[in-house]
């Protein structure tokens, strides 16, 4: 029995080394060569299909554990706000219930594929993670702010009822009813003023309508050189907001300064839906914004977000809680940190307490829009 | 009577009095508890010096004196004579001239001292409230004013971390420590500007937390404190009273106060007689209007991690005008 | 002279038998060097790392100067900086400067003993893989933004989660949770080896200088660690709970940390100072070829300092508003302290004064000489801060930085390097050149002076102690610029130094260069792995000078022990003041158990810090399992019989009992944690004198009734007579008693059992420790108690297990009787903080 | 010397602890002494507010301390009996001498802390 030993650790590494080395060059070969076909026009082998689809469930799966839904996910207001977003950003290429799928995008490969089962095919965080960070190499872009989980969410929510909706339910949900579009839904640098504010108001509420979510706060009353800042902010991408950036960068200097103009002088819209704060957590709120407090070093909000002073700092009454308690964590974590006046509200924003936040969010959000005139901070200390 | 007011002028007459290196210096003592340590620092000292050189000639004679000398250096006497009985000698006397010096400041702690100064430690910046000529509480920060030959009690405080008061002209240092009220009596002997430092290790900008001392005679401080007590002065040209609208309309009042106006926060110093006093920033920039434009605009580089946000909105004509309004806050 | 028939063994030895001692005590070659524990490996490693950690906070420090060297200088920036001080700070204290010392103790104490290796070689290898895996990652932080920023002194309340919300504070506690785990590790180890591990003959008179003072070192550690462990329990449950024990408003108070970390910090000066003082004892005999002049003195100084550096803490808190009186107190113990530094000091120059010829000017003793003058500048400026009113001005200044640097620098970095060039003759191949030595020497010691000394007069000019800026009209600018001018070239010395280690340390057991410079004790006897080839029949103190032969002998094998008898490891105990022998110690050899306790507990140590609880958990669960399969392997049992020594003397191979080894080691176990307990009282009766408001009946919910305390004293009487019985009801060998597991196991019960009462008791009254600091401290007590009681539990089942595999009777007993003297400890200390939980507050309330 | 002769011979019982206790007597009496003059101070001052009382308690305090160890240095061979540490222990003049000058410093230390007593106001912060 001698077959000449065993080969030893040597001989096999050896052997596989030049194993490695040959495929190696002969791959190197073919690339450099050419012959491989990029064209979109053509399809890849079933293998290379079935390999990148495992790999994309596969990752998808794996990079999205440990993702928490929100707990308002199911709530119909959220939904909404991402149908809107939906119906802009979405709908061009992977269709709608009620509109058709773009015929370039449907040339692209692999296609868009229509989301109306998107959410049974996937779960809701995976969904997340999708939207959010975009799928490489199948033009499925990520979220353009990727700080903004809250919006994320509001897009998934919407995806999650997708399915059981009818084209009729869509036009609704997502404001494109009656005969317009979703093309008709993009802002042109010569749109008339009205449209524009239109376009602004199926999320921010109008005279008529109170704002789809609490995330798009009502702006009517607010100050002119603060919306002004905002717009222009999330404009140059120094304001992070996957839905508001696209809208504004789509606004030229004109439109900007006309929108703000028009809504500091619009008459106030009627409250948000959700004024049944707690009462003890708005007098504490009302302690903070009114006196500060001085032993962890919190100014008075009214100090500064009161009618009479620099009109660079928004008027806060009537504002939606969820939507000052998510500005407030927003500062906290250094997302909203592209101008001077982020730099002033960013390190008394991390002074605040969880609890204080929401007091003070509350404190506001019960306030009536009309409210903000002539009290600044300490004024009204014995209210 | 010279007019204790604009800083730069009466620092540099300090600095010129005091050999312009001594403004924060033990060895130049200008008050009653530094005076008495000083002659007793300098007493260890010299018996310090005494002593090495002591060693050291031993040493040489133990390594390099003649043979003799050499042995009868190298016995048990001279560990006993040099290791216990000498030290236990020269010690006493110096441990009793110490409790001597110490039990002097505990009676001067005990009998003088009369007009108190509450002084709190904050981050990181000095509060300092006198009590005014009607009894009333004068808040001003940064700045300690003493009346020459008086004794003043400091009761000094934290509501934060531990910090330590100290102006080495006029006595040692005392701690601020969170619960805890620490007080010491200063008296300083003869006019003139020191400057003190925190010297506990209080985090951040711990290295920027000074302050200058003023003493001044009875009269002249008497007719301070009177001024300090006043409120505010209005606006007199318009770019001051632009400036104190841009000061309100930028919610500045949030945290400072300026007696005789709505603001009246006292999260951060008092402004009402900033202008008048000898720095800002506790002492981090000398006080001149460019150097309220600087702070206001850069503070978070001239001092980082100080908790006011820098204010950048501003543009140069706004940031003069602010300055202007502050600084004619005398 | 010693005549031959006096020897007690016959030459010559027999063939094989050294070839025996080489095969038990052969250090594992290749990769397994890490498993090895022969005190000259991991001695080396020791003290390696800890001088790598000495460099590399040098380098910190040289930041720091180039900072400070100009006026308004910003390469650095204020949070680095602050980061910086107090990486500085934390490592020089705590990874070099203490372990460097026990790192001394673990390869110099066996060999100046003549004893084969360390009484718990396995226990000095843990320490030290736990504080190298530890420390480097400590040491790390500085490198990506996290390390701690609060001064290596870390006063809360700026400490604290509001003032220092991220985890930088936690990494200090981290790199000292090691330093305190490796420092008690090695006073265990010090004390047993020095006082029952010396050569035959050695009594404590004759015992080397250094051997004094590594006792008392390791004595003082015993009594100031403790306080720190408490002090760092605090301040991480006051983060991590909230428990407010350092916080104003609710009854707490931050001097309570101050008093606690100097309780620790001030002794640790003297910790550091009293080895390096011990080697200096060491090296100017031999230098002076005169054996030391006033041993009785030195020793008494040794221990004087040991007693008075706990009387000085307060001298760090004298301008924190303490009563005057209380001020002198702490003055006259400062005062005090300077009387046995004087001692020492004049020995040492009555030791070279009586030179025969003249002293011997080599690198050793230059350094010897510099550090003289150095260490007596430090001392005259130290009675200048113990006069109080001087401290009041010069406090937290630079004059104070100078101090301490020359105290620590001057007292200990000097003897150090005198120890390098001294000693790593009888480790290496080669000596370190002497030519290359004396620049070492002169520029270390005009760089250190050109750097301290200026930083006087900073400090009387008024410059406070960590800025990392000041302004330049304050005339501090040209002392500042030539004081970095002598760090850089104090690190050129200390470069050189590394260069000539790099050329020609070469380490070796065995073919080390042997006693170059004529010295009379015993580490430079002829040595291999073993040690020495026989155990020396000591009668003087310098053995090497008074009995002249005593090398050849030794090495022939003429003296005690000259094999392996027991086939392993071994070595001789004596008795603690006489030195007559008594019994063989048998000690492990390499392993690989302590090396997994080691990193898995520094591992969870870490993941603990960021948070990672559950792997954490694994980690801590994976080491205690090893030290538990370490333990097993333990106790040999009386199976080897008796073994002659040579004399006609014959000595058992195991030994239970207040006699054994083991039994010490527990006793000195027992004492750190009384000095524990003893901390936790004091803060307990100190928050109460300063908060009494918050305190029972008045301030808190009213005290559980009377018998809840009497049955949980019930509950430990019970536990401790099932304790004393099982004792009694051991069985000889061979034989079974079934009531042994089961009592064991009542008692751990009952142990248990008080425990958990204790903390039901305050619990149901409705008193929370985060309430206010008299909740805090209630349930802090029952903290500690499960600490103890958990270790008890842990040995009793570990009891059991022996027990149930026949591996404890009445004669092999040594893992019951482990467990039964803590379980006693336990019980006491439980009872007596039921006094002091339910009596105290009725009493006072 | 120690004759060869000797090593076969036991230790007669643990002398370990007796001669640690005999060699730290006097510092351990300072201790004692430091731990008392300021946890009674403290402690008087905190409860009783009373300085006379304080300075009254601490000077006796302090005479008590310092005779039993003035009666050290000059009876200690009474102390070395007391412990049971025989003449016959080796050595034992060295251990005498330790335990003498240990004791030599302590009462400095403790009349340095009396002094310290006689001079300063009790129960006063002293700035």
């Amino acid at each position: 029995m001698s077959w000449g030993g065993v080969p030893g650790w040597r001989s096999i590494a050896s052997g596989a080394a030049i194993v490695l080395l040959g495929a190696g060059l002969l791959g190197g070969a073919f690339i450099l060569s050419g012959l491989y076909n990029v064209a979109a026009s053509s399809n890849h082998f079933d293998i290379t299909n079935f390999i990148i689809r495992l790999t994309l469930a596969r990752s998808v799966e794996t990079r999205s554990m440990g993702i928490e839904p929100p707990p308002d996910l199911s709530d119909e207001r959220l939904a909404r706000l991402g149908a809107r977003h939906f119906a802009l950003g979405c709908a061009p290429c992977h269709a709608s219930p009620s509109t058709s799928q773009n015929p370039i995008a449907a040339k692209m490969y692999p296609a868009p594929p229509p989301l109306s089962h998107a959410a049974e095919e996937w779960d809701a965080e995976e969904l997340f993670w999708i939207v959010k960070h975009g799928l490489k190499f199948t033009g499925m872009p990520a979220w353009p702010a990727l700080e903004r989980d809250e919006e994320v969410w509001a897009l998934v929510a919407f995806l999650e009822r997708l399915p059981e909706m009818e084209g009729r339910d869509y036009a609704e949900f997502s404001g494109t009813g009656g005969e317009r579009s979703a093309s008709a839904l993009t802002f042109a640098p010569d749109r008339a003023l009205e449209e524009t504010v239109e376009m602004c108001g199926s999320c921010h509420g109008d005279a008529r309508n109170p704002p789809v979510h609490p995330l798009a706060p009502p702006l009517a009353g607010q100050k002119e050189a603060y919306l002004r800042r905002a717009l222009s902010e999330y404009a140059a991408g120094r304001r992070p907001s996957g839905i508001m950036e696209p809208m504004a960068a789509a606004l030229g200097p004109s439109q900007i300064e006309a929108v703000a103009q028009h809504y500091a002088r619009a008459s106030l819209s009627p409250p948000g839906t959700s004024v049944d704060a707690d009462a003890d957590a708005a007098a504490r709120g009302q302690a903070i914004a009114m006196n500060g407090l001085g032993e962890d070093g919190i100014p008075a909000c009214r100090s500064c977000h009161a009618a009479e002073t620099s009109g660079q700092f928004p008027r806060l009454d009537g504002l939606p809680a969820e939507y000052i308690a998510t500005q407030l964590s927003l500062f906290q974590s250094g997302v909203r940190a592209g101008s001077a006046y982020s730099a002033i509200m960013a390190p008394i924003a991390r002074r605040l307490s969880k609890e204080q936040i929401e007091d003070v969010a509350a404190y506001f959000a019960a306030r009536s829009p009309g409210d903000g005139t002539g009290d600044t901070a300490g004024s009204e200390a014995s209210q | 009577m010279i007019r204790v007011g604009r800083g730069g002028l009466l620092l540099a007459l300090a600095f010129a009095a005091t050999g312009c290196s001594g403004v924060q210096s033990a060895l130049s003592p200008s008050g009653v508890e530094a005076l008495t340590i000083d002659p007793l620092f300098w007493t260890s000292t010299w018996v310090g010096v005494v002593v090495t050189l002591m060693v050291v000639v031993v040493v040489a004679i133990a390594l390099y004196g003649p043979k003799d000398w050499r042995a009868r250096l190298g016995g048990n006497w001279l560990v006993v004579g040099g290791g216990i009985v000498f030290p236990v000698v020269v010690l006493t006397g110096l441990f009793i001239y110490g409790l001597l010096v110490m039990q002097a400041g505990a009676l001067r702690s005990q009998e003088a001292g009369e007009g108190t100064v509450t002084i709190t430690g904050k981050l990181w910046w000095w509060e300092v409230i006198y009590s005014g000529p009607n009894g009333e509480e004068v808040v001003s920060a940064n700045e300690l004013r003493l009346p020459v030959g008086r004794a003043v009690r400091l009761r000094l405080l934290s509501d934060n971390v531990i910090h330590s008061f100290w102006a080495p002209q006029i006595a040692g240092k005392l701690d601020m420590i969170p619960g805890r009220v620490n007080e010491v009596v200063f008296e300083a002997t003869k006019p003139g500007v020191s400057r003190g430092q925190c010297a506990e290790y209080c985090g951040g900008a711990h290295a920027l937390m000074s302050f200058y001392v003023v003493a001044m005679e009875e009269a002249e401080y008497a007719a301070w404190l009177q001024r300090e007590a006043q409120p505010a002065r209005e606006p007199a040209t318009p770019e001051e009273t632009r400036g104190r609208d841009l000061f309100f309309a930028n919610g500045c009042g949030a945290c400072h106060q300026v007696r005789g106006t709505e603001a009246r926060s006292l999260i951060g110093p008092d402004l009402t007689h900033v202008g008048s006093r000898l720095s800002l920033g506790a002492a981090a920039l000398e006080n001149d209007p460019q150097a309220f434009a600087r702070w206001i605009a850069d503070n978070q580089h001239i001092k980082p991690e100080n908790l006011m946000p820098p204010f950048r909105q501003f543009s140069d004509e706004e940031l003069s005008a602010l300055a202007a309004y502050l600084d004619s806050l005398e | 002279m010693t005549a031959p028939s006096e020897l007690p063994n016959k030459g010559p030895r027999p063939p094989g038998e050294l070839q025996e001692l080489e095969r038990v005590w052969k250090i594992p070659t290749g990769f397994r060097l890490i498993s090895a524990v022969n005190n000259q490996v991991i001695g080396i490693l020791y003290i390696g790392i800890a001088f790598l950690f000495f460099l590399l906070a040098g380098v910190l420090g040289l930041v720091m100067r180039t900072q400070l060297a100009l006026p308004e200088n910003d390469l650095v920036s204020q949070d680095l900086y602050n980061q910086i001080f107090t990486v500085h700070g934390t490592t020089m204290m705590f990874l070099f400067a203490v372990p460097v010392v026990e790192a001394l103790g673990v390869m110099l104490l066996p060999q100046m003993l003549a004893a084969r290796d360390l009484p718990f070689p396995r226990l000095s290898a843990f320490a030290i893989w736990a504080y190298i895996v530890g420390g480097l990652v400590f040491f790390s932080t500085i490198f990506y933004d996290l390390a701690p920023k609060g001064g290596w002194f870390m006063y809360p309340p700026l400490t604290l989660k509001e003032y220092s919300p991220a985890d930088n504070a936690d990494f200090w506690l981290l790199g000292i949770g090691f330093i305190e785990i490796s420092a008690i590790a090695g006073a265990i180890e010090i004390i047993v080896g020095t006082l029952r591990t010396r050569p035959p003959g050695m009594s404590l008179a004759k015992m080397p200088v250094f051997a004094w003072a590594m006792l008392i070192f390791a004595a003082m550690i015993m009594i100031a660690f403790p306080a720190v462990i408490l002090a760092t329990m605090l301040l991480e449950i006051e983060r991590s709970f909230g428990w407010p024990f350092f916080s104003a408003e609710k009854g707490g108070d931050p001097l309570l940390w101050q008093h606690l970390f100097w309780f620790f910090g001030h002794p640790e000066v003297y910790i550091i100072f009293l080895p390096a003082a011990g080697l200096v004892s060491m090296i100017v005999p031999t230098m002076a070829r005169h054996p030391l002049v006033g041993y009785r003195l030195i020793v008494v100084a040794l221990i004087g300092t040991g007693f008075f550096s706990f009387g000085l803490w307060v001298h760090h808190m004298f301008t924190t508003g303490i009563p005057s009186l209380s001020l002198g107190f702490f003055s006259a113990a400062s005062m005090a302290v300077a009387i046995p530094s004087g001692i020492q000091v004049f020995s040492w120059i009555a030791t070279i004064a009586s030179s025969k010829e003249r002293f011997r000017i080599t690198t050793p003793s230059l350094f010897v000489l510099g550090f003289l003058f150095i260490f007596t500048v430090g001392g005259v400026t130290g009675v200048m801060v113990a006069l109080v009113p001087v401290d009041f001005q010069v406090h937290d200044t630079y004059f104070v930085v100078a101090h301490f640097h020359y105290v620590l620098i001057g007292g200990m970095v000097f003897p150090l390097f005198a120890t390098f060039y001294y000693w790593i003759p009888a480790f290496s191949r080669n000596m370190l050149s002497e030519r290359l030595g004396r620049w070492v020497f002169w520029l270390m010691f005009i760089g250190f002076n050109v750097t301290f000394f200026p930083m006087h007069i900073m400090g009387l000019l008024g410059m406070p102690r960590r800025v990392w800026t000041y302004p330049e009209d304050l005339g501090w600018g040209m002392l500042n610029m030539v004081s970095s001018v002598g760090s850089y070239i104090l690190a050129v010395g200390v470069l050189l130094f590394v260069i000539d280690l790099l050329l020609r340390f070469r380490p070796t057991v065995e073919n080390s260069v042997d006693d170059p410079w004529g010295a009379g004790t015993l580490e430079w006897l002829p040595t291999g792995a073993y040690s020495t080839r026989s155990i020396p029949f000591v009668q003087s103190r310098d053995p090497l000078w008074d009995q002249p032969n005593l090398a050849r002998e030794v090495e022939q094998g003429l003296h005690f022990l000259p094999g392996a008898p027991t086939g392993g490891r071994e070595t001789i105990v004596t008795s603690a003041v006489d030195a007559r022998p008594q019994y063989i110690i048998r000690m492990p050899g390499p392993g690989w158990a302590h090396l997994v306790a080691a990193v898995f507990m520094a591992a969870a140590f870490l993941l603990l810090t960021v948070k990672m609880v559950t792997v954490a958990i694994i980690c801590a669960v994976v080491s205690i399992s090893a030290c538990l399969v370490w333990g097993w392997k333990l106790d040999h049992g009386p199976g080897g019989g008796k073994v002659d020594i040579g004399a006609g003397i014959r000595l058992p191979t195991y030994m239970a009992g207040p006699r054994s080894h083991a039994w010490w080691a527990m006793m000195v176990l027992i004492l750190v944690a009384s000095s524990l307990y003893i901390s936790y009282v004091f803060s307990y009766l100190y928050l109460w004198i300063v908060s009494p408001e918050v305190w029972a009946p008045h301030g808190s919910p009213a005290l559980p009734g009377a018998g809840w305390p009497v049955g949980t004293a019930l509950l430990l009487v019970a536990g401790t007579a099932a304790m004393v019985l099982t004792r009694w009801l051991l069985p000889e060998p061979g034989r079974r008693e079934p009531a042994v597991p089961l009592l064991l196991a009542l008692a751990a019960i009952c142990l248990v059992g008080a425990s958990l009462a204790e903390v039901w008791a305050h619990w149901s009254t409705g008193l929370r420790p985060a309430q206010n600091s008299y909740g805090a401290m209630v349930y802090m007590g029952s903290v500690i108690n499960l600490q103890v009681v958990l270790a008890v539990a842990v040995l009793a089942g570990f009891a059991i297990a022996r027990y149930l595999t026949g591996k404890l009777d009445q004669e092999r007993r040594v893992n019951f009787e482990n467990c039964a003297l803590l379980y006693y400890y336990a019980a006491g200390q439980m009872l007596f903080g039921l006094l002091l939980l339910h009596g105290f507050p009725r009493l006072a309330g | 010397m120690a004759k060869l002769e000797e090593m076969r011979r036991p230790e007669q019982g643990t002398k370990a602890f007796p001669m640690l206790l005999y060699l730290s007597a006097g510092p351990l009496l300072w201790a004692g002494h430091l731990t008392f003059v300021y946890m009674a101070h403290t402690a008087i001052c905190a409860l009783a507010g009373s300085p006379a009382a304080a300075t009254a308690v601490l000077l006796v305090a302090t005479g008590l301390f310092l005779l039993p160890l003035g009666f050290l240095l000059f009876k200690q061979f009474r102390l070395a009996r007391l412990l049971g540490l025989g003449e016959a222990i080796e050595d034992r003049s060295i251990y005498d001498g330790i335990a003498l000058f240990a004791n030599v410093l302590s009462f400095v230390g403790i009349a340095w802390s009396g002094l310290a007593v006689a001079m300063l106001s009790s129960c006063v912060l002293g700035r």
